[in-house]
């Protein structure tokens, strides 16, 4: 256990980068114990990137249609993913259509990435920006208009699916969490007991069960031929149970407001409504982002859990297809794949958190 | 549900609910361009065909096995064509009626060659890799505790993780529908030739498609769909020859394709509903063959699964 | 308003009746008391397919209990060292933590779990394990090794063990609470351990000290004797934990960061070791920060067992599952488990709430 | 002794000019006595300054007064309004005062104009471009104006405290209420807020100030009063109070203030 | 300039006895120069008290000779051991060197007693026994003995700060740095905290202290250094410093801590 660098000065740095012998004797070579470690860790690391390197590239197959050309090579078949990415990343949406799921894509991340640029915040900008991506997203996905065929929600799959999922998640699970998480903290002895029951009751069973019973349950409760949409109440169930996970978060980041807000904010009369919206829900959030943003990112695995609606997210659309006789033997590749796209989804949306986290440390928003 | 309620809302809804395995490759599963392709795939198809006289106005439910019965049960399905073995047990608690089988399989074992096992007794304190949910998991445990014996078992639901396990030397045995084996011997091994199937068939697990309880017209719709097929095989009515067919004198087949008699207004789908089934998707011979037949990744011998005339036991009730 | 809800209620409940009939599904729990008829691969409690669901549902859930006691201490372990680890101003170390710490919570824990049962399944298998000495095995089959045989005396040992706990965590309340009346400190730490590991000492003692070691030996299909681990648990407890651990040490880290620097550096002025000042005071003063959300991570980590079903290990939702298979009463099934996940995690947060008052900072 | 300081300053002062009027004030913290039997009088343009050792109820009393706190028995009066729990009457009253507080609790999150406008837009419905313009003329009254679109804790803690002053002058208060606006500031930093403090005394405002600046009570203050134990214990204009103090906890207490 | 100072202090004091030496010492945070070339001399049982503006770099320069700022050019020597990267000598300056902050910085999870034993018992070595008795002894000392078994939370600011004097007190330092001591506490608080450090001067040990209470520079200073703009600008025994101050700066610096 070396010392904590928490209160390590900043380097010094009076002119510009320090050489890499330098670099290297500061961070690396500090002392003996320093240096015997960073050799071992450096040993290991390189052995591993070895091994992994023959087996991921120097053995293996990287283009071909016959799964006899992989079952001869020694290392990774890559091809498969050639072969099967269409089916993995759009499930079964109409084969012809997949453009379509391209565009939403590259619409959807569009969007995120204008909306997380800090000189965009701006509700004047990001309401119609979300509106205009959510209509032309919708539009694409159902099609039935401007001569796009009709795809009901049933058929979509794949990445598509899970974003849909995800985004729908958090935008649906952020304002019923904080409206959790007020409820908690309220002084209304009603409001409090249910929000302390709902979010106790739903933190402590697993997801698939609460699915189980949006599913099979809920549709009890309605009357004969009343029927509400598979895909949205799946998501419904999905958001409520990241909303109880993220209102516990929030209510966290309420109780860190100093008290000293909230009696400036009565001092020039705010109201209770006026000062939870300006005041205390803005710092609150600030404070609990790191623990928001690893919620966020627990999240977007969540979406998995479709297949109860049998539908095929990313996930489960490569387990289903990867059962295909003559390429299952590959489905770790496949595997793999799929958990680098999820990897740099979640990568990136860590990173950004941690910009964020570093923008409001310097006052900047 | 009232008698007659499914096929209102099935002819209302314009489209079929079929509940199918969401990936069971020669049964249903979606192909690369996201195509339902398989042997029961073809069967909600034969349907679809049957009450619209349209094969493509289905669509398919995918159902994981917690979701199959509540799917059935609760209406989010019509019909459940999802491998699901005729039992009692089933029949009764749960409120469904089982169409007359249209697969006959049980459960074979899969061993390595090397480790020596010629027979059940062999099997006695071996670890076998079994499917969960399947009645395969009662049947072994029946089998064993019958002979006195034990066993560890080792339950997975993927189906590709179960062979890799077996494939791997985790377990001694793979316990599967006997249907199954010679493809996983086949492809999923380095060398078939370490792997042998145990003679005999161990249980008995009659695929059948499945509808609630209550509504007589629908389970007469389904049930007669399947015959058609049968009888279509043991007439020579085939996808190829249907539409010569119309002009056979056999009165048998006129029957049949709606040529002549009132059949199937009865049944209240239209005359030609036996000719759009087998025009459209095909008799049993040629489902069978378009999924398991030579050159399809599975291969599979018919086995019990022939006509009775042929030495097996699918025996289509005449449609007179 | 209560009329409303009165109405509310009388409304959705004749729905239900109302479905429920019209489905023709049997409902009711009798089904717990019939007998199973299907065998179960690892089981700490006596079971065989003659035995009830009920029966089947407790192996899997001490199956589901065992996996996730042992999934929370790895973690919280490997969790508290990576998340030391980022903050150890060794550069290699930091970054090294921080890309464990990105991958093993960004990949789907289910995709996690695959791959080390994938890795363990090609250890070689039983005819040509790797032999660590006479004590052990490894294969794919699992880890095999030698351990006391099996005699009467081991269940008043653990009960033993389980008395010496308890009263070691008595006596470091009393003592606490002891010393914040008088005054005077009493080192818990040795008459701690005499109690842990003493008592059940003792009772081998007076039990004759039964020395026989049962080694395991290969007959049939595997080995016999000692004691094994599975792959299938073993896999499952390494994606669990890990994945938790990634988050767990995230929050290590920010629990350490919260601590204010003015206590490290008054830490320093009194010359303590970075060592010292990591133990006594920059932990203890995390802590409080750390346990909340640590808590709901644990809950997860519970929770996320039930993936055991992908990779065969049998715990409570993959008995549950081939229950509600078998006798199709899906939704008293589901019923069953939420309620005992609703108990597990309810029980876990209790315990944590215990012990987070107890790390709380004593303020005016 | 109490009732003689009352008798006293309803002797001095013309009672129907008070703007705050206190009689009889209690309030406990749970079973914790903080407030006895206080009363107090503060005429308009008055500028009243508390001192007292820590602890005594100084904040306690003030925070009364725009009910930050309850309190259990006794009145409060402002501008005739008694405050109760009619939550009317408390709004009402609170948009009359504005309250400085010893720790600023700026809203860090918004921008010096954004802290200064969200009151009048929000509460007094202002339009955004006359709230902005308003505050432009506050922050120009404490000297600022150049640091409107910073960030709070961009400043250094003097103009943080401007700033809130600013920030209740929004929302033009007839009276004005001052923990201890100073101690959390620097010695050079309190030059610069008791310097504006002036400023606003001068111009006529209505002040209540908890403070031990006892250079600024001398300068401005009409009155002053020690609290102890939740009492007043005196209370006089500057030149009594300080040059010859009655009582013998005063004099004890001025003795130990002054001395370094 | 500094350099004539070096000169005076050189003239006036045997540098022998120095027990810290600082001598062109240089420091950056980044692109930002926070001190230039200082020179400070301390000789054994001498009591320098360091004044300036804020931001001149008081803390800094103080935080440099234990080593919680590393500087970058320069030399500081303690007892004529140079302050390197070499952990063993850090470690042996520290513990020649006790500290008090500003903010106390006690352990809050430790009671008070155990606040005071952490490093006997863990650096020093001592039997937790011998340590509770030093422990309470310098308790004693600072007067508050009755309160070692409270956390620190539970504690008035003034009784904190005293804790945290005994908590370095207990490591037996030959010499004590205190970075602003009491400007974190109410006036009253102060003058406890105050005769605490009047005490200690009393009975000879070494400290350098940095106020701004000059009531107490006046009193127990050898020397008073005035800082600004990380230079030290001024340098003088009380008397001349406060009575014929040579520079500029000083004079409008004493002006306005003065003042009020
Ligand atoms: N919320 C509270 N709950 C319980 N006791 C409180 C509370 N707030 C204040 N007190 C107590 O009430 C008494 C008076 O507090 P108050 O803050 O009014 O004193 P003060 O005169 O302003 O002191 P200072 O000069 O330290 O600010 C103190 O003893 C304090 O401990
Ligand atoms: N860790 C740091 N990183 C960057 N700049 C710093 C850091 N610490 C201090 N500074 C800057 O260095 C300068 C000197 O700081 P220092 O704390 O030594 O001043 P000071 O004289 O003690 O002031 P004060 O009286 O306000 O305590 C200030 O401008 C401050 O902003
Ligand atoms: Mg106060
Ligand atoms: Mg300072």
């Amino acid at each position: 256990m070396a010392s904590p660098s928490l209160a390590n000065p900043a380097p010094f740095d009076p002119d510009a980068r320090m050489p890499a012998v330098e670099w290297m004797k500061r961070n690396l070579f500090k002392n003996a114990f320093q240096s015997v470690l960073t050799i071992i860790v450096s040993f290991a690391i390189m052995s591993l990137a070895w091994l992994l390197f023959r087996w991921g590239v120097l053995d293996a197959v990287f283009v071909t249609n016959d799964p006899q050309v992989c079952r001869e090579a020694a290392g990774a078949c890559w091809a498969v993913i050639g072969v099967k990415h269409r089916p993995m990343l759009f499930g079964l949406y109409p084969y012809e259509e997949h453009w379509r799921l391209v565009l939403m894509i590259v619409v959807y991340l569009a969007t995120v990435v204008i909306s997380l640029w800090p000189r965009f915040w701006n509700l004047r900008i990001l309401v119609p920006l979300w509106i205009a991506s959510v209509t032309a997203i919708t539009v694409l996905m159902f099609g039935g208009v401007f001569g796009l065929r009709y795809v009901p929600s049933n058929d979509w799959g794949g990445l598509p699916l899970t974003i849909i999922l995800f985004t729908g998640t958090v935008l649906i699970g952020m304002p019923v969490a904080v409206l959790l998480a007020l409820g908690r903290r309220s002084p209304l002895p009603f409001a409090r007991g249910i929000s302390v029951i709902f979010i106790e009751c739903l933190r402590g069973v697993p997801l698939i069960t609460i699915l189980f019973v949006a599913v099979n349950v809920f549709p009890l409760f309605l009357p004969q031929g009343m029927e509400v949409n598979k895909l949205l109440r799946i998501t419904v169930g999905i958001a409520i149970f990241f909303a109880c996970y993220q209102a516990e978060v929030i209510r966290g980041g309420l109780q860190a407001v100093p008290r000293g807000q909230y009696e400036a904010a009565a001092s020039i009369n705010l109201s209770y409504w006026q000062t939870t919206r300006r005041i205390i829900l803005p710092q609150a959030m600030r404070i609990a982002l790191p623990s928001i943003t690893n919620h966020i990112v627990a999240a977007m695995k969540n979406t998995s859990f479709v297949i109860i609606i049998g539908l095929f997210d990313i996930l489960t659309a490569t387990s289903a297809v990867m059962q295909d006789p003559l390429w299952r033997r590959y489905y770790i590749e496949a595997y793999l794949f799929i958990a680098f796209i999820y990897l740099f989804f979640g990568y990136a949306l860590s990173r950004y958190a941690r910009q964020v986290e570093k923008w409001i440390n310097i006052g900047r928003i | 549900a009232e008698s007659g309620d499914t096929i209102k809302a099935i002819i209302a809804r314009g489209e079929l609910l079929c509940g199918v395995h969401p990936s069971r490759p020669g049964f249903a599963a979606p192909d690369d361009k996201g195509n339902w392709a398989g042997f029961e795939a073809d069967y909600c198809r034969a349907l679809a065909a049957v009450v619209f006289g349209d094969a493509t106005k289905v669509r398919f439910v995918a159902l994981s096995s917690q979701q199959r019965f509540p799917g059935i049960q609760s209406g989010e399905v019509d019909v459940l064509a999802r491998n699901v073995s005729a039992t009692m047990g089933r029949d009764v608690s749960l409120g469904l009626n089982f169409t007359p089988p249209i697969f006959y399989t049980g459960t074979g074992f899969l061993v390595h060659v090397d480790s020596g096992i010629e027979k059940l007794e062999d099997l006695d304190g071996a670890t076998i890799c079994m499917a969960p949910g399947s009645t395969t998991e009662q049947n072994i445990a029946s089998l064993f505790s019958a002979r006195g014996m034990s066993y560890t078992p080792i339950v997975i639901e993927d189906n590709k993780q179960l062979v890799a396990n077996y494939v791997e030397g985790r377990c001694d045995a793979l316990a599967k529908d006997k249907a199954a084996l010679p493809g996983v011997r086949a492809i999923d091994t380095e060398n078939p030739e370490e792997h042998k199937m145990l003679p005999g068939i161990f249980s008995k697990e009659p695929l059948a498609m499945a509808v609630r309880q209550g509504d007589d017209h629908w389970y007469d719709l389904v049930k007669w769909t399947v015959y058609a097929t049968f009888v279509g095989e043991e007439m020579g009515v085939s996808q190829a020859n249907v539409d010569e067919m119309l002009q056979s004198p056999d009165p048998d087949v006129q029957i049949m394709l709606g040529v002549t008699g009132d059949l199937g207004e009865k049944m209240g789908v239209s005359q030609d509903w036996a000719y759009q089934a087998i025009k459209q998707v095909g008799n049993y011979e040629d489902i069978y063959l378009r999924h398991f037949g030579p050159g399809t990744p599975i291969e599979l011998d018919r086995d019990l699964n022939q006509q009775w005339v042929d030495g097996g036991i699918l025996y289509g009730f005449p449609i007179k | 308003m209560a009329v409303a809800i009165c109405a509310l209620g009388l409304f959705l409940y004749n729905n239900v009746v109302d479905n429920l009939t019209r489905q023709n599904i049997a409902t009711g729990f009798s089904f717990l008391g019939q007998v199973s008829n299907f065998e179960i691969g690892e089981k700490l409690i006596p079971y065989t397919p003659r035995s009830t669901y009920l029966n089947a549902l407790m192996v899997g859930l001490v199956n589901t209990l065992v996996v996730s006691a042992a999934g929370i201490i790895i973690a919280t372990v490997v969790g508290f060292m990576v998340g030391i680890a980022r903050v150890s101003g060794n550069w290699m170390l930091e970054r090294l933590a921080l890309t464990y710490v990105e991958i093993v919570r960004n990949v789907p824990v289910i995709l996690q779990a695959i791959f080390w049962i994938v890795v363990l399944r090609n250890l070689p298998p039983p005819k040509n394990a790797f032999v660590l000495g006479e004590f052990g095995f490894l294969t794919n089959r699992g880890l095999y090794f030698a351990a006391p045989a099996s005699t009467p005396v081991h269940f008043w040992m653990w009960l033993a063990l389980a008395f010496g706990i308890v009263a070691c965590i008595i006596g470091t309340v009393a003592a606490r609470r002891y010393r914040e009346v008088t005054g005077r400190y009493v080192d818990m730490l040795l008459p701690g351990l005499a109690l842990i590991l003493g008592l059940p000492f003792l009772v081998w003692l007076v039990a004759g000290a039964p020395t026989e070691i049962s080694y395991p030996v290969p007959k049939g299909f595997n080995y016999v004797g000692g004691v094994s681990i599975s792959p299938e648990f073993t896999a499952l407890l390494i994606g669990i934990s890990m994945y938790a651990s990634g988050f767990i040490a995230e929050i290590v880290r920010s629990g350490i960061q919260a601590t204010p620097k003015g206590q490290v550096e008054a830490a320093r002025a009194i010359a303590l070791k970075p060592r010292f000042i990591m133990r006594y005071v920059i932990l203890p003063q995390a802590m409080r920060v750390i346990v909340p959300p640590l808590t709901s991570q644990y809950v997860s980590l519970i929770k996320n067992s039930s993936i055991a079903v992908v990779v065969g290990y049998p715990d409570l939702v993959n008995i549950g599952n081939t229950m509600m298979n078998q006798t199709g009463q899906a939704v008293e099934a589901i019923a069953v488990m939420m309620i005992v996940y609703l108990g597990i995690s309810l029980t876990a947060s209790l315990v944590m709430n215990l012990f987070n008052r107890f790390v709380a900072i004593k303020e005016r | 002794m109490t009732q003689s300081l009352e008798t006293r300053m309803l002797d001095t002062h013309d009672t129907n000019d008070a703007v705050i009027k206190i009689s009889s004030l209690c309030k406990w913290f749970g079973q914790f006595k903080v407030l006895t039997d206080v009363d107090l009088e503060v005429r308009k343009g008055e500028r009243v300054v508390i001192c007292g050792p820590s602890g005594s109820g100084k904040s306690t009393l003030i925070r009364c007064i725009n009910r930050l706190e309850e309190h259990q028995s006794g009145h409060i009066w402002v501008n005739g309004l008694e405050m109760t729990d009619n939550i009317k009457n408390i709004e009402a009253i609170r948009r009359n005062i504005g309250m400085v507080f010893q720790s600023f609790n700026l809203f860090p999150h918004l921008t010096v104009l954004e802290n200064l406008t969200l009151g009048p837009t929000l509460v007094r419905q202002m339009k955004k471009k006359d709230a902005d313009a308003l505050a432009m003329q506050f922050l120009e009254k404490v000297c600022i104006p150049e640091q409107a679109h910073k960030y709070p804790l961009q400043l250094s803690g003097g103009q943080q405290q401007r700033v809130a002053i600013a920030r209740s002058l929004c929302m033009e208060p007839e009276i004005m209420l001052f923990d201890e606006p100073t101690s959390a500031l620097d010695p050079e930093m309190i030059k610069e807020v008791l310097d504006t403090m002036i400023e606003l005394a001068d111009s006529g405002m209505t002040m209540i100030v908890v403070t031990h600046e006892m250079g600024f009570a001398r300068t401005v203050a009409n009155n002053v009063v020690l609290m102890a134990d939740g009492q007043i214990v005196e209370t006089g204009p500057p030149e009594s109070f300080f040059g010859n103090p009655q009582h013998e906890r005063t004099r004890t207490f001025l003795d130990q203030i002054l001395k370094h």
